[in-house]
């Protein structure tokens, strides 16, 4: 299997505080990833150095076996190789459901302005979004609808990868589930993703591997069935704390 | 040389002349302007709506307009009032009704709880208003009518056209006879960017000194 | 910084390409059109060509320039250049001009010509030249015909005394306090509007010329029973026409006809037309 | 004291300076706005020195009375520059130089609204600085400034008024003239305010009937 994301020894600091102390990881063409662990533990400014969002202090991150840290890095062509969804949506605010998907692709992409609409349905389709919402803005859509349009114009991009920044944290209990099972669906289509979430049944339903992470690096990864014989005592410590979610929304 | 030693002195009086216009209209802009706010939200039907035709008029009327109505017109009526006077009370009623603005608009800002609590105490309608309502209110506003007083130093350059003898008024006449333009405006836009900057300063001194006992920082930031 | 500076330059063409249609959509398009050239009235001018000479003024100096309705002047000056006009079959266009701005104006070249009642006086004869003089006047001290007082006890009593800003009463206004009196001078936009501060009050006294008083008294008797000339100032000065150093072959015209108008007994009739006889 | 008639033989002639005082409220505007924009594009997006630089533009433009700013620029700049500009253009170029300073500041304050995850979201999908500056950022910050931008065309058209300084043919000083030419005061003056005040609530009635066209439901409650 390809290897879509590498990242070797990832260092960031915001000042004083050291968010990614050495973080590394692997992402291979068709895995589903999940990343947990303690709030503050650098999960969400690793994902965002990945498609540098948030550029790295240190460390090599390569994407589709392309360097982008390296500065002569095309970071635009780059980027568009990556989906990112995040945890508060980001839709822009002056463009309906459908304008946030055809900007991306009549802007950056440089598809016709036909193309770009008839892609939009169709991938707002796959993220259930029906046709009465199509041309609503975002100040109009409940959080749930917004996270699904969100993911879709990420997914609009034909990107290698899909990042998601804990996409339900600041979703209603029970709107999140409608946007776990589109990535669910997604992820059983056979499209490569990284997600950062605290849901733990939808982890362990989902994952192929699951990656611990804390202090700023991944301490370990396995697979669901392997979370029970972690090696070290930090990473027992932290699913200890978790296990209370093990029955999750989706089970 | 000789026209150095002539323009200074006369620039310097024009100074004081322009020091003397905003020393006296600010007060009066101020208290003006917190009277006509607090009657625009107190006021009731009547007192209410003159305040509120007022302000609407001296902020629609250019004050280059009023400055003309002042001190021409009025004598049609049979009032008679000096160059001085004249410039004085036209600044005083422009910055009072911008002011009003700003206080009104603070006063609203004071949240409901504060005045229950001076009901619960006892304290009747005004002294609601001026001991708990009007000081928050003015703290509020402070930044507005701050730079409100800047503009008056600014636009107090405007009394030359009725005829007060005023730093630009002076640097008129001097381009007017000697033809040094450069020198002569290139001078006075450096003293009126010192005399701003020195205000501004001064102001910003001042709202640090009232920001802690204000209890919303956030409108405090330029 | 390249692009910023282009956007700038964008900015600044369509904002003075917006202004500048809208006001040429309401004036004639030879009227708003720049027609100076340097040296264009320096030399005999082409044959069959028309002369077109842009007229300067100050339309707030009764008897010599006042505005009417229709946005034309009239007045003394304003005859005295048509005449000449006719005589050469000149097109003139009138352009009304602020006093303070009109001498740096004629310069620049938005004017060719300013007849509204200039002195002249050796500030502006190093930028600009001047015709032969036309008109001749004193500077003159008014007060209040009730008042009581005499001229040295009015200089020194604190009190406004009214002129026009920029005018020669101005300059004469700065004479007497640099010779030592004691008053405030009370600088306005116009003669008429000084004349106004002294009647209502606000000035003890008005520095005037003989040009502007005599014929304003003329044409409002009630005035002229309130006020009364204490003093005449200095020595005459005198009127002309302001063309620009270069324009030799304006001024010489200018010249000619000025001399011939004031030999005719047209001129007096003239003069007495406007109440300056 | 003359008849109050014989001004209104002259309101034609007042009411034709509303051109001038509308092409100086225009081109100010417009200049201030290209001005305007690009100092706040540079202030949020570009670098210190430069920053530093405009930033002297802007307390210039704001610090000195414009009284000043056209007599400066009038007698001394242009000329020094070897521009021939006339009093109207002179009026127009420092109106939209000054307005430029002060539309900085609108543009600034809306650019900042326009939130920041916006801003990452438009990298995220591979959009350069320049793209998502003109497909993002600025169709909501030109939305969200147009109450401020209102405001100023009502600032900018009471300073209009100044350029009778320069003796502009503008409204005010056509009224001097009729002033001068009727010996009325009171009558002149009072008209020309209540023109100034017609022009400013047809101007901002504009403004509102554009911010309601532009306006997209609940962008407002989005931003911060």
């Amino acid at each position: 299997m390809k290897v879509v994301i590498k990242a070797e020894n990832v260092w960031k600091k915001y000042g004083s505080t050291i968010a990614l102390r050495g973080a590394s990881l692997e992402l291979r063409e068709g895995e589903t990833k999940v990343i947990i662990g303690p709030s503050g533990a650098g999960k969400s400014t690793f994902l965002k150095c990945l498609n540098l969002l948030i550029r790295p202090d240190e460390g090599r991150i390569c994407i589709d076996g392309e360097e982008i840290t390296s500065l002569k890095a095309d970071i635009i062509r780059l980027r568009q190789k990556i989906g990112f969804v995040f945890q508060e949506f980001n839709l822009f605010h002056h463009l309906t459901a459908v304008g946030n998907i055809t900007i991306g692709l009549t802007k950056v992409k440089g598809m016709s302005k036909e193309d770009a609409l008839e892609k939009a349905k169709r991938v707002l389709k796959m993220v259930h979004i029906g046709e009465d919402l199509w041309n609503k803005y975002p100040a109009q859509l409940s959080g749930g609808q917004k996270q699904r349009v969100a993911i879709a114009r990420a997914l609009a991009m034909d990107p290698l990868v899909m990042l998601y920044d804990e996409p339900t944290s600041a979703l209603d209990p029970g709107l999140s589930s409608e946007v776990l099972l589109v990535i669910k669906d997604l992820s059983e289509r056979g499209i490569t993703s990284l997600v950062v979430t605290h849901e733990m049944g939808f982890a362990y339903e989902v994952a192929d591997t699951i990656a611990i992470m804390n202090n700023g690096r991944i301490i370990e990864e396995g697979s669901p069935e392997e979370m029970e014989y972690m090696k070290t005592k930090e990473a027992r410590n932290i699913l200890n704390r978790w296990n209370g979610m093990k029955n999750g929304v989706l089970a | 040389m000789g026209f150095w030693l002539e323009f200074i002195p006369s620039l310097f009086m024009g100074l004081l002349t322009t020091f003397e216009l905003v020393a006296i209209s600010a007060p009066l802009g101020v208290t003006l302007g917190v009277a006509l706010g607090t009657a625009r939200v107190y006021g009731g039907k009547v007192l209410g709506s003159i305040a509120r035709a007022f302000s609407a008029l001296f902020r629609g009327f250019p004050l280059i307009v009023t400055l003309f109505l002042v001190f021409f017109g009025l004598p049609e009526l049979g009032i008679y009032l000096s160059p001085i006077i004249s410039a004085i009370l036209s600044f005083s009623l422009c910055s009072g009704a911008y002011i009003s603005e700003y206080v009104r608009g603070a006063i609203l800002s004071v949240d409901e709880g504060q005045s229950l609590a001076a009901e619960s105490i006892g304290m009747s309608k005004l002294q609601e208003v001026l001991y708990i309502v009007l000081p928050q209110a003015i703290r509020r506003a402070i930044l507005g009518i701050s730079n409100e007083i800047v503009y008056m130093i600014q636009y107090s350059s405007l009394a030359f056209a009725i005829g007060v003898q005023e730093m630009y008024s002076v640097a008129r006449t001097y381009n007017s006879l000697y033809f040094k333009s450069f020198e002569i405006f290139s001078l006075l836009a450096v003293i009126y960017l010192a005399i701003t900057a020195l205000v501004t300063l001064i102001f910003r001194k001042l709202r640090k000194r009232i920001e802690p006992y204000s209890d919303s920082k956030a409108e405090f930031i330029e | 910084m390249g692009k910023i500076l282009a956007f700038l330059l964008l900015g600044i063409v369509i904002g003075l390409a917006a202004g500048y249609l809208l006001v040429s959509s309401v004036t004639a398009p030879s009227q708003n059109k720049c027609l100076y050239e340097a040296g264009k009235f320096s030399g005999v001018p082409k044959k069959g060509e028309q002369v077109v000479v842009v007229y300067g003024f100050d339309a707030n100096y009764p008897p010599f320039t006042v505005m009417q309705p229709n946005g034309t002047p009239i007045g003394f000056d304003v005859d005295v250049v048509n005449m000449i006009a006719k005589k050469y079959g000149w097109k003139i266009i009138y352009k009304p001009w602020d006093w303070s701005t009109i001498v740096t104006a004629l310069e620049k070249g938005d004017l060719d010509i300013i007849a509204s009642g200039m002195t002249i006086t050796s500030a502006r004869s190093q930028k600009i030249w001047f015709s032969i003089p036309y008109y001749s006047y004193v500077h003159q001290i008014v007060a209040r015909r009730n008042d009581t007082r005499s001229l040295s006890k009015i200089l020194n009593s604190g009190d406004y005394i009214a002129v026009q800003s920029g005018s020669t009463a101005d300059e004469w206004a700065d004479r007497l306090l640099k010779a030592g009196y004691k008053f405030k001078k009370l600088g306005l936009g116009s003669y008429t509007s000084a004349l106004k501060a002294l009647l209502d009050g606000r000035a003890s006294a008005f520095i005037t010329d003989s040009a502007f008083l005599g014929p304003y008294l003329k044409k409002n008797p009630d005035i002229e029973n309130k006020v009364k000339v204490l003093g005449n100032l200095g020595a005459p000065y005198n009127y002309a026409i302001a063309t620009r150093p270069q324009d030799k072959w304006l001024r010489d015209k200018i010249n000619a006809a000025l001399e011939e108008l004031m030999d005719n007994p047209k001129w007096n009739e003239l003069l007495k037309k406007w109440g300056l006889g | 004291m003359p008849s109050i008639y014989s001004f209104f033989r002259y309101i034609p002639f007042v009411v034709e300076g509303t051109l001038w005082t509308i092409s100086l409220v225009l081109g100010g505007l417009v200049i201030g706005f290209f001005i305007g924009l690009s100092l706040a594009l540079v202030q949020s997006f570009g670098g210190e020195r430069l920053k530093k630089m405009l930033n002297i533009y802007i307390w210039f433009f704001r610090g000195t009375p414009l009284l000043v700013l056209l007599s400066l620029f009038y007698w001394a700049v242009f000329p020094s520059l070897g521009l021939e500009l006339s009093p109207l253009e002179t009026s127009i170029a420092v109106l939209g130089m000054r307005s430029g300073a002060y539309q900085s500041q609108i543009f600034k304050d809306s650019i900042n609204s326009v939130d920041y995850g916006q801003i990452l979201a438009a990298r995220s999908i591979g959009m350069s600085n320049r793209k998502l500056i003109s497909y993002i950022v600025l169709p909501q910050a030109l939305r969200i400034s147009i109450p401020a931008w209102s405001n100023e065309y009502a600032v900018i058209l009471k300073d209009s008024a100044i350029c009778f300084a320069l003796g502009v043919m503008e409204i005010l000083t056509r009224v001097r003239y009729v002033s001068t030419a009727t010996g009325l005061a009171l009558l002149p003056y009072l008209f020309a305010g209540v023109l100034f005040f017609i022009l400013t609530f047809a101007g901002t009635g504009v403004m509102d009937f554009v911010y309601r066209r532009a306006k997209i439901p609940g962008m407002l409650e989005g931003l911060r």
